[in-house]
């Protein structure tokens, strides 16, 4: 007996960026779990408080693959959190008004602290303090 | 459908989230809030994080005087719940990423929540042992 | 307030979905409905809907057609069933056009399966002749018909309950009158054509597998106003009904092979069909299953039988009866696939209702005289294609073939004629019977007196009937209708009043159960449903002829019209 | 057994805010609570009011919260429960009286998602052919009876618009359907804002369903479909 072959779906539908966000989400979620865990550990199990200073930061941050590591983290993690903060804002605040208010603090917050995060990780030019501190000392 | 009625009678709806209250969470629901707790608290810790990093840049004496902050007991409690937050957040994100791609993961819901219950404790536990040890130290 | 259309459709079952279907887009209809239209009760049919597609084994519309005839017990019009059986294969088709979810056979085709009553070649065996969903085959049915509805864009009055019939003195329809639920306005709709499709009326009985909302508003109001009502001594007990419930299992477990088993585990059916067995006409095992009880042989000496389905493999349990095993989970907490189930003949369908020609008109007498722009179809309408019993899934092809048919002759009518006058004050009637129920002062509630009323039916006008029991049940019957008018509701706000709905309810119970009553006392023989204890044979000599009974202001009047015949001379009935 | 059921009431015309009140009847243990409320009204207090007609589940008229959540009256039956038991209209609607919501709401987004089949070829004589294995890929989200438990056992649901579980089954059911034309329309409604990424996977509406149907699935597999589409 023949049977007839299952097929669905001929059409495609649009892109809409709530497809996307959802997306971002599991994608960048996926790579959080190993960025953020992985600094968790490092910065708060098996080194603590006690131990980082400014020193511990720029002995870190001589190495290009920790600086990379640590503004993917920072960039994914703003605005995986952020996002996930837009979701709550969507889902509690009603009034059109307030929605917009709020989305618009969000937006400004992830572009502000992208800007200075950013700054932090790729700007830091810690020869500039050591050269103040060997000057001074 | 047709209902062209503008009688004078009281509205009254079960909207917003004081419906909270009115229903017994099922572990689904149980897990999703806490998903959200969790990621709006590590959200907050990161923006405090982002503008504390920023500070390396100020040069030694102002990052270390800050560090003093998080030397602080509530901080080094605060910072054992911020990892408990995180690994929740992590695991119950792998089970709905699971749920999203794996087709037949729906049939294991409970299963997978007992499964993330049992993830996070096992990776939190080691993780707040050796914290606490650190402080106590 | 005041609503026109061309075209109003009381109840959103399948009969009326259908209809209007056949409606929107062409003119302007209405369906008023006293649920939400995806609650009607054609949405509890289980099993299939019967079609000589012959896609799985050989079939013919003719066989269709005798089955139907023979299942009656030759009462059925046989113009009638000639219709049904040769238009039930385009309804299904055109169902299957607008999204019906047919299981289907390997090749892709509808698959089909068998059902009480339903033979190949004139009565030699079973055939597959069922198309079903599952077993929930009405639910998809009044899902795609409601679906339909919705693309066509037809204008739905969701919880709307028809109080009143619009006939003017000369006998013309003009429209209905109804009461918005949520608000309690009520509402007159003025109308060319009107469709009553209201379906039955169950709950006059005590166990029955109906809905509560089936309490026959549309037959009670029909009779209310003149219109006389057929063959209302024959209605149906479904054989298997959970035990005391009366929740329907569905005749697709005995279609799928299950058998049914007396308390010495024997195969009873043997005894009273010996051909089709368990598949015999639902009127035959109800009766087989009391005589097995009376005979001492109900199990513990209970009035119940089992439902055996612990031979059928898991698998067909659990694919092909899927609803079937929650009911009996959820209910009885059983597993039928391990276990028994107790079940005992349940209260399930009227053949009778508001006499109709095939187009779906209705008719006021013997000569087929109908009122212009009144309609009916469905449970409420008798065409008469069940005759004195009905066969298996012949319901829903009752309602998709007459529903469409009265749909198709409503267009032709709103087109060739304009709107009638309304009567004056067409509402005074209405309104005073809902301002009666709200004021009125008794001390009698009206579900004691609905209690007394199913009890007194179930005994007296049930699987069996004696001339004293229906005398002694008239009588009661008496007694409970004036009783009614010394009710008293509790609840006398304006604003979804249940209460108030439920009293008109049990008015247009009572109206049902006094037709069924004196037509049954009347009908001296035993034919299809009606089996009369005092008459117990068939007699064609002298009842071979369809009752119709009339509310005129001398009480109840009694006439009778002529069975059509065609094709198949009435013969003795044996399976 | 003698049970006590509280009962959450609610008359527009008289009383402001809803309030609770308790009722207690002797019932057997295998009745549903369906047979209790009917009990209360019939012989208690005929002003309680709610919505019912099939009472065994098929109708979807009796949904409402028992003991806090989403079931339907006609499908529970008293010995689960236990002596207490509470009864609350479904949650994220307006309240008509007593447990009786509106569901216009609800019935306005099922129909949003297009509900019928579309296809505009010309049928052919017989029935157009679909194989098992094609029925089946819809099955489970055919057997939905618009009852509303799922979408108002939806906490996105009682905190902000969206389409909710029930119109995205109702729309999986055509979504899947191989006869059906209309994929991208429908796509491009369950895309929006308001559609299917509202989802959180919170699983209360598969809880919740009183047909069984794993409503949660059929979401995921409209998101999944969405997705392996536009990519």
């Amino acid at each position: 007996m023949a049977t007839v072959r299952p097929h669905v779906g001929r059409e495609r539908p649009s892109g809409g960026f709530e497809l996307y966000s959802w997306y971002f989400f599991r994608l960048s979620g996926l790579l959080l779990i190993f960025l953020a865990i992985g600094h968790v550990v490092i910065m708060h199990v098996i080194n603590t408080v006690d131990e980082i200073d400014w020193q511990f930061v720029a002995d870190r941050w001589n190495s290009p693959f920790w600086r990379a590591y640590d503004w993917l983290m920072l960039f994914l993690a703003l605005l995986h959190g952020l996002n996930g903060a837009r979701l709550a804002v969507d889902d509690y605040i009603r009034p059109q008004g307030w929605r917009i208010l709020a989305h618009s603090v969000l937006w400004t917050l992830a572009i502000v602290f992208l800007i200075i995060g950013s700054i932090a990780v790729l700007t830091f030019d810690p020869t500039r303090f050591q050269a103040i501190a060997h000057a001074g000392g | 459908m047709t209902t062209e009625t503008a009688r004078e009678v009281r509205q009254v709806s079960s909207r917003g989230l004081g419906a909270y209250r009115g229903y017994r969470p099922p572990p689904g629901m149980i897990s999703w809030a806490l998903h959200r707790v969790t990621g709006l608290g590590v959200l907050l810790f990161l923006l405090l994080h982002i503008v504390d990093i920023f500070l390396v840049n100020y040069g030694p004496e102002t990052f270390n005087e800050l560090l003093f902050l998080y030397r602080h007991p509530v901080f080094r409690i605060g910072e054992i719940v911020l990892v408990a937050g995180l690994y929740y957040h992590a695991a119950n994100g792998v089970r709905i990423i699971l749920i999203d791609f794996w087709p037949q993961a729906y049939r294991y819901e409970r299963q997978l929540f007992y499964g993330v219950i049992a993830v996070f404790l096992l990776a939190f536990v080691p993780t707040a042992i050796l914290m606490i040890r650190a402080i106590l130290v | 307030m005041y609503h026109r259309f061309d075209a109003v459709i009381v109840g959103a079952g399948g009969a009326g979905l259908m209809a209007a279907a056949q409606l929107a887009g062409r003119c302007n209809v209405a369906v008023i409905s006293k649920l939400y239209p995806v609650r009607s009760h054609t949405g509890a049919a289980q099993g299939g809907i019967a079609a000589a597609l012959g896609n799985v084994e050989e079939d013919h519309w003719i066989w269709h057609m005798f089955d139907t005839v023979k299942g009656g017990d030759y009462l059925v019009d046989q113009d009638a069933a000639e219709v049904l059986a040769r238009e039930a294969i385009d309804a299904i088709i055109e169902l299957e056009h607008w999204g019906f979810p047919f299981n289907r056979t390997p090749d892709g085709r509808i698959d089909q399966r068998r059902f009480g009553g339903h033979t190949r070649n004139f009565g030699e065996g079973p055939v597959r002749r069922a198309c079903y969903a599952a077993d929930r085959t009405g639910h998809m049915i009044l899902q795609t018909l409601y679906q339909t509805a919705l693309k066509r864009q037809v204008t739905f009055f969701d919880e709307y309950m028809m109080l009143d019939l619009l006939l003017t003195d000369d006998g013309v329809c003009t429209g209905v009158v109804a009461m918005d639920i949520e608000t309690g306005e009520i509402h007159v709709f003025h109308a060319k054509a009107v469709l009553l499709a209201t379906g039955g009326f169950g709950r006059v009985y005590k166990v029955t597998s109906n809905a509560l909302a089936a309490t026959g508003d549309g037959v009670a109001i029909a009779f209310r106003r003149g219109i006389p009502l057929e063959d209302m001594e024959f209605y149906q007990f479904h054989p298997t009904g959970i035990y005391k419930m009366g929740i329907l299992l569905s005749e697709a477990c005995r279609g799928e092979g299950g058998i049914l088993r007396n308390g010495l585990g024997e195969r009873f059916m043997e005894r009273y069909a010996p051909t089709l067995l368990d598949l015999a006409p639902r009127d035959m095992v109800s009766r087989a299953i009391y005589q097995e009880i009376r005979a001492g042989r109900g199990v513990d000496g209970k009035d119940f039988v089992w439902l055996d389905l612990t031979h059928l493999p898991a698998e067909v349990i659990e694919t092909k009866l899927p609803d079937i095993t929650d009911f009996v989970r959820t209910y009885l907490g059983l597993d039928p696939v391990k276990d028994l189930i107790p079940i005992q003949p349940t209260a399930h369908y009227a053949m009778g209702g508001i006499p109709t020609d095939v187009d779906g008109r209705v008719t006021v007498d013997a000569q087929n005289t109908s009122i212009p722009g009144l309609y009916a179809a469905g449970e409420c309408a008798c065409v008469s294609v069940h005759g004195a019993n009905r066969l298996g899934t012949n319901s829903l092809v009752d309602l998709v073939v007459f529903g469409r048919r009265a749909g198709r002759h409503m267009l032709q009518f709103v087109r060739e004629n304009d709107f009638h006058p309304l009567p004056k004050e067409p509402d005074y009637r209405a309104r005073a019977e809902v301002a009666w129920i709200l004021e009125n002062e008794g001390n009698e509630r009206v579900a004691q007196i609905r209690a007394e009323l199913q009890e007194a039916m179930m005994t007296d006008a049930g699987v069996f009937r004696t001339g004293d029991g229906l005398k002694r049940l008239q009588q009661k019957l008496g007694e409970l209708r004036n009783r009614y008018t010394q009710i008293c509701i509790d609840d006398k706000s304006r604003t979804f009043n249940m209460e108030l709905v439920e009293a008109l309810e049990l008015g247009f119970l009572l109206d049902c159960a006094e037709a069924i009553s004196a037509s049954a006392l009347a009908r001296e023989e035993s034919r299809g449903a009606h089996y009369r204890e005092d008459f117990p044979a068939r007699d064609d000599v002298n009842w071979l002829k369809h009752t119709l009974i009339t509310r005129t202001s001398g009480g109840l009047q009694l006439s009778y019209k002529p069975v059509v015949i065609t094709r198949f001379q009435p013969k003795e009935r044996v399976y | 057994m003698l049970v006590t059921v509280r009962v959450q009431r609610f008359n527009p015309e008289t009383d402001s805010k809803p309030y609770y009140q308790e009722y207690t009847v002797e019932v057997e243990p295998t009745d549903r609570v369906l047979d209790a409320l009917n009990y209360i009204k019939w012989y208690h207090d005929g002003t309680l009011t709610f919505r019912r007609s099939c009472a065994h589940g098929v109708c979807g008229s009796d949904a409402m919260r028992i003991n806090g959540r989403n079931r339907l009256a006609c499908k529970v039956l008293i010995k689960d429960l236990g002596p207490k038991i509470t009864v609350e209209p479904l949650l994220g609607f307006r309240i008509i009286r007593d447990l009786v919501v509106d569901m216009e709401p609800f019935f306005a987004q099922y129909r949003a998602v297009m509900p019928y089949l579309i296809n505009d070829e010309p049928p052919p004589v017989r029935e157009r052919l679909q194989s098992p294995e094609e029925r089946e890929l819809y099955d489970d989200t055919t057997k939905c009876i618009l009852c509303a438990c799922c979408t108002s056992a939806c906490p996105i649901f009682w905190t902000t618009e969206w389409l909710g579980p029930a119109a995205i089954v109702n729309a999986h059911r055509f979504l899947f359907d191989s006869r059906d034309r209309a994929t991208e329309e429908r796509l491009a409604i369950l895309n929006q804002k308001f559609g299917v990424w509202r989802c959180r996977t919170i699983f209360n509406c598969t809880e919740a369903c009183p047909r069984g149907i794993q409503v949660t699935n059929a979401i995921e597999q409209v998101k999944r479909r969405i997705l392996f589409e536009q990519s």
